[in-house]
Parts: structure tokens; C-alpha cells; sequence
């Protein structure tokens, strides 16, 4: 209705292993413009995040617990997680 | 902690992320079929590692509710392409000694050919896919972050 | 009928043929190694086959001096291709009751291709060149001998 | 230094599994002519042990525990094993 809520959605970014010890917590919630993509929210990300700068520019990305890719749109309410480099094995 | 994927492969084919030591024996029973004339398993060990300082222990964690759902994924896709296959596999989370298993994968099918790839299959889909992560812990207190990409790195 | 192959790689590499159960858990604690984070097993089991009727047992007979010095050779050669792994194999012989494991084969390595590679190389080669022979015990008595190459037959 | 000892070798014959079955022992002995290959005994096995002529004209074949070809070269002593399809595993 307001059209305000259209220009902003608020997204969860969750950070696993190194990148939490890096930017010292697990998760923030970070506003980006509606329509969005992965790419834009991490660059976003990586300016307001303590130690951002040291995130990957393009980081391996989940959406909702499943991989997405860079220009994965994001909505309202989604979940990204930023993953370290596997090592699972 | 405990996924019941049992339910997804009823009877036959299971998978767990587990806090205590992996039981293979146990995983090799579930797997088992009278029709089902090989088995084949891989274990992931940890090591003490030549590269640098030896290493005491890894500390593996997780992205849980992720790693479940990827597990998942990479059992349905190996029972399509394998049809009647058995599939078991455990991941260990936590502080894992030196020699002792962080990861078991246990395949069953009629023939020998088939065992060894979706057992194959499985182990490499689970390093390119699962959310899991590794700390070393050194024999000095010492701890790094190791990824199954690092160059040489790959303890397995 | 145990073969001392532990002599010529000692400590870690070790064959037999068995009369009694495999112990698989023995094999993989024969192959661990500190500096080794793969692990790759085969166990051959008695299926029941689904071709013609049930199968009650399989009866295994070698001619063991020669099997003794096939699998010995057939480590020697793995050793080479794969410096530093460790192979513990067990063949069983005599009556072995629809799934239980007639053989075992488990090898460790640094790394998991070379173990997935290496075991599956052994399983291969003694398929080919040990002297064994199975003989299938229908559930009704009846007995039957089978090959590893008869079309189809193979049971793993 | 008997000339007589030059033209024939004698070798023990083995049988295993199904071919030990079809000819109803597990060895006999055979004189050969000295020079014989394997598939020269095994032709002159196949005449002479009950059943021979259902044993394979080329069947695999071990001397002295050593997998052998059809023109290994058979030498007096030595021992001949007729192996039927191998089914180890």
C-alpha cells in the first residue's frame, strides 16, 4: 500500500566459520533496494559489515538454504548466507 | 542434530549429521540387501598433516538446516542415477581427533561398478555442495580456517 | 591357511584367506595411518540373485598356494602404481551364507581418489587373475559353479 | 644321459572346482614329449582323463602357480593346472 515499503526490503545475511570470526557475528539484517540482487547486497554488505572489506567480492551465496548466484533476485524477508569455502569431507 | 532422512529412502538409505563417533558397521547394515552383491564405502580421516605443523584435532561446524537439505539433494540425485542403490553417510560436527572418521559414505548395489561410482559420486557432490567448514587445531593451541579449495590443502 | 603377507609390508598391508567372517573393522584399523585422510573399502557380499532361484550359500574353494602368490603380487603392484598406500584385503573361502561378505578390500591414502583408484584396482585384479572358484547352493540343494565372466552372472 | 630320458617329460596335471568334478580327481600325472607346451599336454590330457573332451581345447591354465600361456614351454616336474573361469570375489 505505502509505497514507500516497495523501494526497501529488509533481508537477514547470515555469516558462517571464518567470515562470522571476521566480522565478528553471525547474522545482520540489512535493508537493500526491492529488486535486488545477490550482488548488489553483498556489495552493500561488505561496506557496513565490520572488516566488509576482507569479505570476498563475490562470495559463495545462499538464498533461503539453497546456492544461488550472483544475480539472484532477493525479496523481503529472504535469508542470505555468505559461505566460506567448503571443506565438508 | 539427528535428520531422520530415513523416512525420504524408507528402510534402505539414511544420512545424519552426528556429534559422536561415526558407528561404519552399523551404516554398512543399512545399507545391506540380498540382491545387493557390492558395497562400497569411503571414510574422510582426519590427519596429522605433512604441509605444516601437526595438526591435533579439526573442529568442523555447519550451516545445519543447509547442509541437511544439500545431503538430501545429493541422495535423491544419486538414486536417479542409480536406481535400487543404498546409501548411507554420516558427517561428524565438533572437535574430531586426529585419525578418527569426520565423514563415511556407504554405497550397496547388485554389481561391484556401480558401488564404487555412486560412492565416488557422493563424496565429491558432498565437498562441492555441503556447508560444512574446517578449523584446524594444531598441536600447539594453534587454530586456521581450511577450505577443500586451498591449494594442496585438501586433507582427503 | 593365513598368509603372513603383513611380513612384506609391515605393518599396514596385510592378506589372508579366511575360513572364518571378515572382519572389516580389523582391516580398516590395519590401513590407518596418521598421515592419511582416505579411506576406500570393498566388500564383496553373497546376493541372493534374482536370476534363477534363491541362493541359499555360495562355496568357495581356491587353489591357495596360488592365490596366496596372485594377491601377493597384485599388492606388489598396487604398491607401485601408489607408493605409500595401505591395503589390507581378506578373501573367505568355504560356505558363506547369502549376505555375508566373501571378500574385503580396504585402502588408505593421503588423498580419496588415489584410495577410490587403488581398491578399485585390487577388486579388479583379483577378479581377473586369483584362482577361485564359487560354487552356487540353491535353497533347494542343488549346486551350480559360476564364473566371474559367465554373461550376466557375476554376483558383484 | 639315458637318451631315452630326453624324449619324454613327465608333469602333474591339477584339476580345481568344476574341472576336478568333470574328470573325477584332482591330479594326474602325464608323459609329454620333452619340449612340450601347454597346449601340447593339454591336447594329450584331453585324450587320456575321463571326460577330457569336455574340458576346453584352451583352457586357462597355470604352471608351477604362475598364470601360462598355450606355448609356455613345459619342463619335467612341472606341475600343469587346468583353472575353470575364475570367480574369486
Amino acid at each position: 500500500m505505502d509505497p514507500s515499503t516497495d523501494t526497501t526490503i529488509s533481508i537477514r545475511c547470515s555469516f558462517f566459520a571464518r567470515y562470522a570470526e571476521l566480522v565478528g557475528c553471525d547474522h545482520v539484517t540489512l535493508d537493500v533496494p526491492a529488486g535486488a540482487t545477490v550482488g548488489t547486497a553483498v556489495a552493500l554488505l561488505r561496506g557496513v559489515v565490520p572488516n566488509g572489506d576482507q569479505l570476498p567480492d563475490r562470495p559463495m551465496v545462499a538464498v533461503n538454504q539453497e546456492h544461488a548466484l550472483a544475480d539472484t533476485k532477493l525479496r523481503d524477508g529472504d535469508e542470505m548466507a555468505l559461505l566460506p569455502p567448503l571443506a565438508g569431507g | 542434530m539427528k535428520w531422520p532422512f530415513c523416512r525420504r529412502w524408507p528402510g534402505a538409505s539414511v544420512a545424519f549429521l552426528v556429534n559422536e563417533p561415526i558407528a561404519i558397521a552399523e551404516l554398512v547394515r543399512r545399507v545391506s540387501d540380498p540382491e545387493h552383491g557390492g558395497t562400497a564405502t569411503f571414510m574422510g580421516t582426519v590427519r596429522r598433516g605433512p604441509d605444516d605443523g601437526p595438526v591435533a584435532a579439526i573442529e568442523y561446524t555447519a550451516y545445519e538446516g543447509m547442509a541437511e537439505s544439500e545431503f538430501s539433494k545429493i541422495l535423491d540425485q544419486t538414486l536417479e542415477r542409480w536406481p535400487g542403490a543404498r546409501v548411507a553417510l554420516q558427517h561428524r560436527l565438533g572437535r574430531i581427533p586426529t585419525g578418527e572418521v569426520s565423514v563415511a559414505v556407504v554405497v550397496s548395489t547388485p554389481h561391484r561398478a556401480q558401488a564404487f561410482e555412486a560412492c565416488r559420486y557422493v563424496v565429491e557432490e558432498l565437498k562441492q555442495r555441503v556447508p560444512i567448514w574446517k578449523q584446524e587445531v594444531l598441536e600447539g593451541g594453534a587454530t586456521r580456517w581450511r577450505g577443500n579449495r586451498d591449494s594442496g590443502q585438501d586433507v582427503t
